[in-house]
């Protein structure tokens, strides 16, 4: 019966996988994806996706920490703030980063005045992809967080260890699962992020927005070497993370 | 309820949801049903099958003509132009010489930093190569030696008119070359560039043509009058509701266009190919 | 004087928790800090330990005022009232975590957790994980790792209370032989009036959140200060031996049906 | 310092939104959420969201646990399968679904033949978001199985109760923490998701789809109401969760 | 006869990890199922409750073929090696769920579970949580569970291996107090042989996966049918007293360095 059900969910998540091959078969794949603009798309995408994950990862799991073991006036609102970026079309989500970070916002003048610009570069995907994606692992290393025994931090403090030590000897290695789905969440959405990247970056390009160009240039079709390419990269560097967080 | 589906230029999305829908529904009861993309896009949806609407609307008369006149539908009405010219953000240097009006666009753009000006992608979307073919018959309307190469070298290609006026409201951009009715709906401020390539005069397609814009795939585009045109599709699933609202384009009541920014030319509108019975301009 | 509590007192929101409480732990002292239960001991510990701010009063160790000093800097050891081994390292592993932070250098950290996992008995037990001990095990490996950095101070927060009967029994012996053999100045706070008097040099009566009475268990127990600390320490006394509801079965589940805490 | 990189994400999360708040000012937001449109998709929003929540719940829990639980040969490639929408642009997930139930395919013609659109409505746009939003519990749920010990439910079974008698009153009741995350991401995601909705069902509108519109009609300030009615909803509906869940 | 276990044998993978196992347990006795760690103990209990499918052999209870059956269909209660309490439901609704499907009434329902809490000491404990609860609280606790489908056969897998030393000799005879009163057919698995003995009406020595002699627990350790047996029994009885590291602590060290399982 469960198996019945779940198997419902996974044909329908399959049917339009195979549909979609079916209809656009497989043909030139490789040859779509030795061209540079693919290579380059893909190296982008990799690029941005890992960085975008790597600060997600690095500030979210603090602020998971922190939202799961203290309270203070106004934390609801935090946790608020913290699922907005996941309920946002991403469109939205877009233009509210251009609002703030645009060339001629404050911040990105000044940043360009040093010369850096936060859109339309490298650094305006990563903005965009960790504004969508840093939800993920926030939400679910602070329910891996949560999960332990606030005592067992006591014990380490008594121990003779600070805040910090406690952190990284003992909350760190027992919220490591959580983390780790936290981070899969977080680097697959950022590998996949599409809309906010479109209106922050859509160049240098990565893989969902050379998909998109794709598709308006060639329809469906176009669409499957850099979708394929998207997918198989995606799930060989899901399974590193795994391997390498056990 | 009657309701009729339209997939539409995305320069067109306001025209439809806040000027024609309306006006169209309390003539006939119709509801429209709107659904956006870059002309491109919507060409390509329609022939892969992916879309299946009663009505399309092309910002680009020619390309709807040589995409879908034939397979999809054998025909076509032009209902009206538009202006093309550029919406900037007069809180910068760019926006605010331009909104002075002292001086001319072209020496004003030509001060700008690499990326201040946005263009749309001319590989996705016509309103891209349009500024590019603008680009160049400026260059002979006003004799300055070299201006597009220039230029095109400062702006930056984003993707499509969402992301244009969006840098420019934003704050990313001092300024978009765009459509007039786009500034319009986004109430940012435009200028319109002369009528010698602001593409809105259908008796001056000629004068347009001897600008081009070469693809990356090596095809080449010549430039021609902002013509937008619609045809209700051969399966529509209601043909006859898409066939009173094409009437309803082409006969314009109580300007209805007009009010949406866009422009009307003595010349318009003009059918291509047999109109299906019962439909009259 | 090791240990200085003075004036100690604290509020949870609107609720006293601990009013005025003072008292003094010897070098070396075994200090029993007896009372029912929510009667404020486990606050006391805290607040000792670092891990609650009292709203007023302060703590002095070995002289120092530590009052203001975070948990890691007070050299005092805990073994809580529930289990807190470090589930993700070996039982040698627990022992030896708190060494690092008090500077001992690689050699003298295996010899040290030899000789501690020695004197609880576990020393075959040094590479299992905590949840392949048993209860009992459990216990006496985090008195090890309490011990192992030698704290100026061990505060044992009713350790014994999740155990079976017979098993306290014997590990409250256990851990007097420790105390005696290590010579750690220790406040042993418990409900249980009789573990209380057979352990301590001393003991402090707590009744909400305030002292009841300080003295040597006999003393104490012989002219009680209040009323509060002769009914409470008499009750181990006085108690009515009640008939289980099967005669048949007296003595033998008795036995079992008495353990468990509170 | 775990406060601190944990503020620098919120304040990243925070600038944009304060930043575009500030920008377009919330003046005439109640005007323009009492038009007809703006309830019309909210109305829209909150039912499908609601419909492929349920239905990504009622199918993915039991695939996560069968997939906690069971191992049987090509189990990976389930498991990839399920990440799949995670990782697609939502345009491909989009473009995916429609090649499977467009109108025109075998599935969307026969259904189109007994009366049943299955885009262009209700229909649709509940099949894109639960395409794209029903990974989310699934992975949280298996998780939160994978965390129960197996022996609870021989001991349940020994006690007279079948595989599924035991899946309700021992494997539901002690995961529920984790499928209440998984259910909060599933709903917040699939309030927001635009993409797949846009190709799939772009009428009737949702909020993210009216956001579309508006956005491309009257820009960035057009936005504002029905993405802030977009925020208000879903919190709300997901404290109602929350403490109907606790 | 209660349960028959006929010509049992189960592969993992390549490995044989049950060969041709038979023996059989009478109506109301207790059988001690003894040998070393991993010689096939826990697999031959799960098969008999039917979590584990053997490759071959047969299971008969009450004379019914029950070797295809789900474990749901087999009446046979489980008390396994860790603890399996419910931690989301209270002591009294642990011992009530096996009820439910064994389609007692609300009424007889709450009757069976005061009955079964009684029998086992732990009425105070009805409405505590499992975690609330001692180790050998729980272990009480599960017994209960068990017993109160009043199934056909009940097999405890090494239900004391988790406690500590003292607790588990009262256990043990808390166990077979239980099963005279309750006269409940029981097969014992242990890898102790001291307890195998004390408990069991017969024996069953397992050995590699296989059975290795079966008889009563003296006539067994008298004439044992193999070397094996003979070792395996005779080495509680040769064990030597070895002399702990310490010489002043020999008997206190002992008594608690010698407690849990293998
Ligand atoms: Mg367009
Ligand atoms: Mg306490
Ligand atoms: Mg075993």
């Amino acid at each position: 019966m469960p198996a019945l059900l779940g198997g419902l969910l996974l044909v329908y998540v399959a049917v339009p996988f195979v549909a979609f091959l079916a209809r656009t078969g497989t043909a030139d794949v490789l040859a779509r994806l030795a061209e540079p603009q693919a290579q380059v798309a893909v190296r982008n995408s990799l690029l941005t996706a890992t960085t975008s994950t790597i600060v997600a990862t690095v500030l979210g799991v603090p602020l998971a920490y922190v939202l799961a073991r203290r309270s203070f006036p106004g934390k609801r609102l935090l946790e608020g703030l913290i699922i907005l970026p996941l309920v946002l079309p991403p469109v939205v989500a877009g233009a509210m980063i251009l609002t703030a970070f645009g060339r001629f916002t404050p911040i990105g003048a000044t940043a360009y005045a040093v010369g850096i610009e936060l859109t339309g570069s490298f650094i305006g995907i990563v903005l965009a992809q960790t504004f969508v994606a840093a939800p993920f692992v926030v939400v679910t290393a602070r329910a891996g967080f949560g999960a332990i025994d606030e005592r067992l931090e006591r014990a380490s403090r008594s121990l003779g260890y600070t805040a910090l030590g406690t952190f990284r000897h003992v909350a760190l290695p027992l919220a490591r699962g959580a983390i780790l789905a936290g981070i899969t969440l977080t680097f697959a959405r950022a590998m996949g992020e599409f809309g906010a990247t479109y209106m922050v970056a859509s160049n240098p390009r990565t893989m969902p927005t050379r998909i998109w160009v794709d598709f308006i240039n060639g329809g469906i079709d176009a669409v499957v070497p850099v979708g394929l390419a998207l997918l198989a990269v995606t799930l060989a560097v899901l399974a590193v993370v795994q391997r390498v967080g056990r | 309820e009657s309701s009729v589906s339209v997939l539409s230029a995305g320069s067109l999305a306001a025209t439809f949801e806040d000027h024609v829908g309306p006006a169209f529904k309390s003539e006939t009861e119709i509801t429209v049903q709107g659904e956006y993309f870059g002309s491109n896009a919507v060409m390509r949806m329609v022939e892969d099958g992916t879309k299946h609407p009663d009505v399309v609307v092309s910002a680009d008369a020619t390309l709807l003509r040589d995409r879908l006149v034939g397979t999809q539908t054998d025909w076509d009405v032009e209902f009206a132009t538009n202006v093309l010219g550029i919406g900037y953000n007069a809180d910068t240097a760019f926006g605010s010489r331009m909104a002075a009006g002292e001086e001319d666009w072209y020496d004003l753009i030509r001060e700008t930093e690499q990326g201040d000006v946005a263009i749309s992608n001319p590989e996705q979307d016509p309103l891209g190569y349009r500024a590019w073919q603008a680009f160049g018959l400026a260059e002979r309307e006003h004799g300055i030696e070299g201006f597009r190469s220039e230029v095109w070298d400062l702006v930056e290609q984003v993707a499509e008119e969402p992301q244009v006026l969006g840098g420019v409201e934003g704050g990313s951009r001092a300024g978009a070359v765009v459509y007039g009715n786009m500034a319009r709906d986004h109430d940012i401020p435009f200028e319109p560039f002369p009528a010698a390539y602001n593409f809105a005069d259908p008796s001056l397609a000629d004068h347009y043509a001897t600008a081009e814009y070469t693809f990356e795939d090596g095809t080449t585009v010549e430039g021609r009058p902002i013509l937008y045109n619609a045809t209700v599709l051969d399966r529509a699933d209601a043909p006859e509701n898409g066939r009173r609202l094409v009437e309803f384009l082409a006969n314009n009541p109580d300007d209805v266009l007009g009010e949406a920014g866009l422009a009307t030319a003595d010349s318009l509108p003009r059918a291509h190919g047999t109109l299906p019975d019962g439909l009259t301009i | 004087m090791t240990l200085e509590v003075a004036g100690l007192t604290h509020r949870y929101g609107d609720e006293l928790a601990l009013e005025d409480v003072s008292f003094e732990v010897d070098a070396g002292e075994i200090v029993g800090l007896l009372g029912p239960s929510g009667c404020g001991k486990t606050t006391t510990v805290q607040t000792i330990a670092g891990h609650v701010n009292s709203t007023a009063g302060g703590i002095h160790l070995r002289g120092e005022d530590i009052t203001a000093d975070p948990p890691e800097r007070r050299d005092v050891g805990v073994v809580f009232q529930e289990p807190t081994l470090f589930p993700h390292m070996t039982v040698a592993e627990n022992v030896a975590y708190g060494l690092l932070p008090a500077g001992v250098g690689p050699d003298e950290r295996a010899a040290t957790v030899d000789r501690y996992l020695e004197l609880v008995s576990l020393s075959e037990q040094r590479e299992a994980m905590p949840a392949a001990l048993s209860g009992g095990q459990r216990r006496r490996a985090e008195l090890a790792r309490a011990l192992a950095p030698q704290p100026d101070v061990l505060l044992l927060d009713e350790p014994l209370s999740a155990l079976d009967r017979g098993l306290r029994d014997r590990l409250r012996e256990e851990i007097a032989r420790i105390q005696r053999e290590t010579g750690v100045t220790t406040l042993y706070v418990t409900h249980d009036q009789e573990t209380a008097m057979a352990l301590s040099d001393r003991l402090v009566v707590m009744s909400d959140g305030q002292v009841a009475g300080i003295g040597e268990p006999r003393e104490l127990y012989e002219s009680p200060p209040t009323p509060f600390v002769a009914s409470f320490l008499g009750r181990s006394t006085r108690l009515p031996v009640t008939p289980p509801g099967d005669p048949g079965l007296t003595l033998e589940s008795r036995a079992l049906a008495g353990d468990g805490g509170t």
